[in-house]
């Protein structure tokens, strides 16, 4: 593995020129979204890869375009890759309609990732909504692989429904996981739900994870971002504390497309996990 | 009529009848006017009225809320009228200021006579039908029909039809429709293949920067079909296949809704004659139809209304 | 034989190259009205009357619907013609929708061919249900109109050989 | 100077000649009716009377309107990529003027910022650029703003400079001088020559009396970020179209495409603007939908985002965004009236 990121994985020198990935496995998590498994054609390229949680990829459908998603599986399971999509558009609408065995491309992984070595020795707590789980579940099985490197565990995940869930046969194993503290909310439950109602940022003040030695991770959809920084904020998280993917639309992946800023960050080039700290001057303002 | 108009709107602003104004200002350049939206009495005494306020200043009122003081010139006046058609603008809602105008003089058109650049005349002055440029100190003189747009050459409405307000006495319309198509007439006579291959060869320089569409009060839609993702109707690359589709069916669309103001042609970066199209149009909705734009507030847009029996010889 | 595709059918063929055989024919594209037009072309088909296998056919629920920029975009993916057929004036389902299309149908033409487009590649007819007759004489006339016109190469580009779907 | 050269100015032509044997060399033309930096036809030298600058800017020689990435092809064994041919034939651009020459170097830090870009790097690595000092700017022009003199310029490789009936030709670059070295028929320079263009250089630098105040521009800038109606009043007429961007020499935002006929396909990128809302439009929201959001962007981009990033301001003072304007809005005004604080 070269250490410059730029030379890593590159096809044939040409940083945009995709490599074939072939999906192996569909699994439809709600009703618009499916998380896909893949792999690439190239074997040598399966062998070498790696990737930092928090990362992204550029997935091609070829003839429809490119679309950026993170990676949502664990580095430290690494005999496929997995990523989900949301169907709200021309790309998404393609990958939701490829069949296990089709083709498709993949440039990356691209981004910083989550800061891990910064988070050994801490409590981590984790806050999701919706699909915003999925660059989170990629940290999370990573932390559960290295269990022994991290003080406590805190996930507080809420979606609007319980049919909006995503990743319910990782929350069952969380749930299940004595070492970790699970709480799962729905805006709104239905006959069936048995479990937590009320938005993510209110329940993540009622279940009052403590701020000491602790770092928060939260991903969701902006208007969840914007109500659970103020929450943690009173919960004494410093602004250092608090991290997030952040989801803008993006072309090239590298930081030369020009449209994924917020300020002088570029979401695709500088994050797309920021501290709260580097993006609260402009988080009122253009996210 | 530039004092008159000052202290119109300063007295519609105080009264509360309009709450912002679209005017003219000086540009920063060397014979421009720029556009001026304020709701601000003190900007009142920028506003010009001279022989280069070249902008369709209706553009913008699709986008401004509350009651609004424009000044229009003939074509644009239609413009507001055809937007009112359409249920864009309310006619309540306008307080209109009608300039009537002798036409706008076309700066490139200046440029090719005088030789010089714009920045490099000293200056450009306006009496009746003549118009005299002064370059390095030499005076050279020119009839208005060889400076003029060529839209304004062949205008029919050069007093605004729809006002509140009229600045001055009516114009006398000097509609000279053989001056004014010369670029059309010389396309009519060409084979129509030759016709494609101009076309072609235009679009093929088309960066679709999008000023034509953007400077065009007709093109209002909130989502142009070139945004359109699915289907991808045309893609945002400017080839020249897919910039023709884009120009031509723009032209479709705005039938019934350009008023000829020539703004497209004026706003192209890399000058496509694109009146040569929109101009056409007009022809069209009037040959077939009858169908004159922005005359009567009241009447359905073209593609709204029909007559029982019209165009029939064109179906099988 | 018609093969029949819904409404949004223009999204499917957005993405279409047609496949072209040896000895260029004519290649139509028709939108047809589902309330009359297209239960014409039917008729034609069940009553086994000969026409020309030259149209493919987009259902539409009125000719109202069709977009100037329908016959464009045909016109761009290969079609050498495009037909619109629509309900007699007075039988619109819709009531209007029928002189609205007229109004539509007939400045397009006009300007198209204005643009440089030859005006046999753009036609319209109105096709009741119940004439199956008359839909096989337009379809055939508008073929032979195609015939004389020959292949459409409006948007092939020989320095480029891209930006088009025209058949190869 | 020592290796300083001079042309009479009708030997244009016959040095262009000799130059188009091992470069494909391009001229400002306007034979399209807008002037572009096009490949010399032979003979035409009127580019001499005429040109000022050109409406496209030279950046689309290296980065142009839409480019191919590479095509595809679906097969028996899965999709197969194709790049385009690279292409090695080299490049003369003659007569870029400083600010767009500056301009490239502008752009070159963002197409080498961590990754390479391929298409544009390749193009840029394989062509010499002849500057021409500006004799006549334009009363738009203000890149002595931002550090440029109308004369001069250290990005090109060779510098052209009008004396009246020559041209004094001096190297910038070692390219330059190789170049230089390379090319026979020039006489040297001579000192009155040196003299002379000294004097051309600095009238031109006298000629420029548009400005901006770039003092302490980002902190500026950054005061007053939060100033909605001080945006909203600056946006107000804009129309949001693309030629304030596209026509910049600097700007060079773009967007990728798929063509797709059955099989087989294309991957297109093509200019875009961050004046469009499309551009930043997502499914569920558009961080700058509204209008006054997309100028602030791109005036904070150019002055205060892209130097914090990149180390430069990423404006020449080309003054095409004025020029070209339809209605006429301008940057200078901007940035002369930001208030003080939000």
């Amino acid at each position: 593995m070269t250490t410059d990121v730029s030379q890593r994985f590159l096809a044939r020198d040409n940083v945009y020129l995709p490599h074939i990935a072939v999906i192996e496995k569909i699994i439809d998590e709600t009703p618009g979204v499916v998380t896909l498994h893949f792999n690439f054609k190239d074997e040598k390229l399966r062998e070498e890869f790696t990737f930092k949680p928090g990362q992204f990829g550029e997935y091609s459908v070829f003839g429809i375009g490119e679309a950026t998603f993170c990676i949502s599986s664990s580095p430290t399971r690494r005999d496929h890759l997995e990523f989900a999509v949301q169907r709200v558009g021309k790309v998404t609408n393609a990958l939701h309609r490829l069949d296990v065995g089709s083709e498709m491309g993949f440039r990356g992984p691209y981004g910083n990732g989550f800061p891990l070595d910064s988070f050994a020795g801490k409590n981590l707590v984790f806050v999701a909504g919706g699909i915003g789980l999925a660059p989170l579940r990629s940290l999370i099985w990573n932390v559960i692989d290295d269990r022994d490197k991290y003080e406590k565990i805190d996930i507080v995940y809420g979606a609007r429904s319980p049919a909006d869930l995503c990743f319910k046969y990782d929350l069952d194993a969380w749930g299940n996981d004595s070492s970790i503290n699970m709480v799962t909310t729905v805006d709104k439950g239905d006959a069936s739900w048995t479990g937590r109602e009320g938005f993510v940022p209110q329940v993540l003040e009622q279940a009052a994870p403590s701020a000491r030695n602790a770092v928060a991770i939260v991903c969701g959809p902006p208007i969840m971002i914007r109500f659970t920084f103020p929450v943690l904020e009173k919960l004494g998280f410093t602004p250092e504390q608090m991290f997030t993917t952040l989801e803008k639309r993006m072309k090239c992946g590298i930081g030369k497309c020009g449209r994924c800023n917020i300020g002088n960050l570029y979401v695709c080039r500088d994050g797309p996990v920021f501290s709260f700290a580097q993006i609260k001057g402009f988080i009122s303002s253009e996210y | 009529m530039e004092q008159r108009l000052r202290s119109e709107v300063k007295a519609l602003l105080e009264q509360g009848k309009i709450d912002r104004v679209i005017g003219f200002e000086p540009g920063s350049l060397k014979f421009t006017t720029t556009p001026l939206i304020t709701s601000d009495g003190g900007d009142v005494d920028h506003l010009v009225i001279n022989p280069f306020i070249v902008n369709n200043l209706s553009v913008y009122l699709t986008g401004t809320s509350g009651r609004v003081g424009i000044v229009a010139k003939g074509c644009d006046s239609r413009s507001i009228v055809s937007l009112i058609q359409d249920n864009k603008v309310l006619r309540e809602n306008v307080v209109i200021i009608g300039i009537p105008c002798s036409g706008v003089i076309d700066l490139t058109k200046v440029e090719r006579l005088a030789g010089k650049d714009r920045d490099e005349l000293d200056d450009i002055v306006r009496q009746g039908d003549k118009i005299t440029v002064t370059v390095g100190g030499e005076r050279k003189e020119f009839p208005a029909s060889e400076v003029l747009f060529d839209n304004c050459l062949g205008c029919e409405f050069p007093t605004p039809r729809e006002y509140d307000i009229l600045l001055d006495e009516p114009v006398t319309p000097t509609p000279d429709k053989a001056i004014s198509e010369q670029k059309l007439d010389s396309l009519r006579e060409m084979p129509p293949e030759q016709r494609w291959q101009f076309w072609k060869e235009e679009f093929s320089r088309c960066i679709r920067c999008y000023a034509c569409r953007n400077v065009c009060p007709a093109c209002f839609c909130e989502r142009c079909f070139v945004e359109e993702s699915e289907p991808q109707w045309v893609l945002p690359v400017p080839r020249w296949q897919d910039n023709l589709i884009f120009q031509v069916i723009r032209s479709i669309h705005v039938a019934g809704r350009c008023t000829d103001c020539g703004e497209c042609e004026r706003a192209c970066p890399v000058n496509i004659p694109l009146r040569s199209l929109t101009r056409e149009m007009c022809n069209l909705a009037e040959e077939l139809f009858n169908y004159k734009v922005g005359i009567d507030k009241e009447a359905p847009p073209l593609f709204v209304a029909y007559e029982l029996e019209e165009a029939e010889d064109l179906i099988r | 034989m018609p093969f029949s595709v819904c409404s949004i059918g223009i999204l499917h063929f957005t993405g279409v190259k047609l496949k072209q055989a040896k000895e260029w024919e004519p290649k139509l594209l028709g939108f047809l009205c589902r309330w009359c037009s297209y239960a014409g072309a039917d008729l034609a088909g069940t009553s086994r009357k000969k026409y020309p296998a030259s149209i493919r056919i987009i259902k539409v629920p009125c000719s109202g619907r069709v977009d100037p920029l329908f016959i464009l975009k045909a016109l761009q993916m290969g079609f050498d013609g495009v037909l619109v057929s629509g309900c007699h004036p007075g039988d619109c389902h819709y009531q209007t929708g029928n002189y609205r299309a007229r109004r539509r149908i007939a400045i397009t033409k006009k300007f198209l061919e204005y643009a440089g487009i030859e005006p046999e590649r753009i036609q319209a007819s109105w096709v009741s249900a119940s004439e199956a007759v008359k839909f096989t004489g337009v379809v055939t006339e508008v073929t032979k109109g195609l015939e004389r016109v020959g292949a459409n190469k409006l948007f092939t580009d020989e320095r480029q050989g891209d930006g088009t779907a025209t058949a190869q | 100077m020592a290796d300083s050269k001079r042309i009479n100015k009708e030997d244009t032509g016959r040095l262009l000649d000799e130059w188009s044997k091992e470069f494909s060399v391009s001229v400002p033309s306007r034979e399209n009716g807008m002037p572009a930096m096009l490949p010399w036809d032979g003979k035409d030298t009127s580019f001499l009377e005429w040109y000022r600058n050109t409406v496209i800017p030279p950046k689309a020689n290296f980065f142009p309107p839409y480019e191919k990435m590479f095509d595809f092809q679906k097969g028996a064994e899965g999709y197969h990529l194709e790049l385009p041919p690279s292409d090695k034939q080299k490049q003369l651009i003659f007569g870029i003027r400083p600010c767009d020459a500056r301009a490239l170097t502008i752009l070159d830090t963002v197409f080498q910022d961590t990754y390479q870009d391929p298409y544009y790097l390749s193009r840029r690595a394989n062509t010499v650029l002849v500057g021409l000092g500006c004799t006549n700017p334009y009363d738009s022009c203000f890149c002595t703003s931002l550090g440029i003199s109308p004369g001069e310029s250290t990005d090109v490789d060779l510098m052209f400079t009008d004396t009246g009936d020559g041209f004094f030709i001096e190297p910038v670059s070692d390219k330059g001088r190789e170049l230089l070295a390379a090319t026979g028929g020039l006489e040297d320079g001579l000192e009155a020559d040196e003299a002379r263009a000294k004097d051309v250089k600095e009238a031109a630098y006298r000629k420029i009396t548009r400005r901006i105040d770039t003092g302490d521009i980002q902190q500026r800038l950054a005061a007053c970020f939060e100033n909605q109606d001080y945006w909203e009043k600056v946006a107000a007429k804009c129309v949001s179209c693309g030629i304030c961007t596209f026509l910049c020499p600097t700007c060079y935002c773009f967007d990728i495409n798929d063509e797709l006929s059955q099989d087989e396909g294309t991957r297109f990128r093509s200019w875009d603007s961050c004046s469009f809302p499309i551009y930043t439009r997502m499914p569920m929201e558009n961080p700058r939908q509204e209008k006054w959001r997309r100028v602030r962007q791109k005036v904070c981009h150019k002055y205060w985002f892209y130097p914090v990033n990149l180390d430069i301001t990423a404006c020449t003072g080309c003054g095409r965004c004025i020029r070209l304007c339809p209605v006429n809005w301008d940057i200078t005004q901007t940035l002369n009236n930001l208030p003080a604080s939000s």
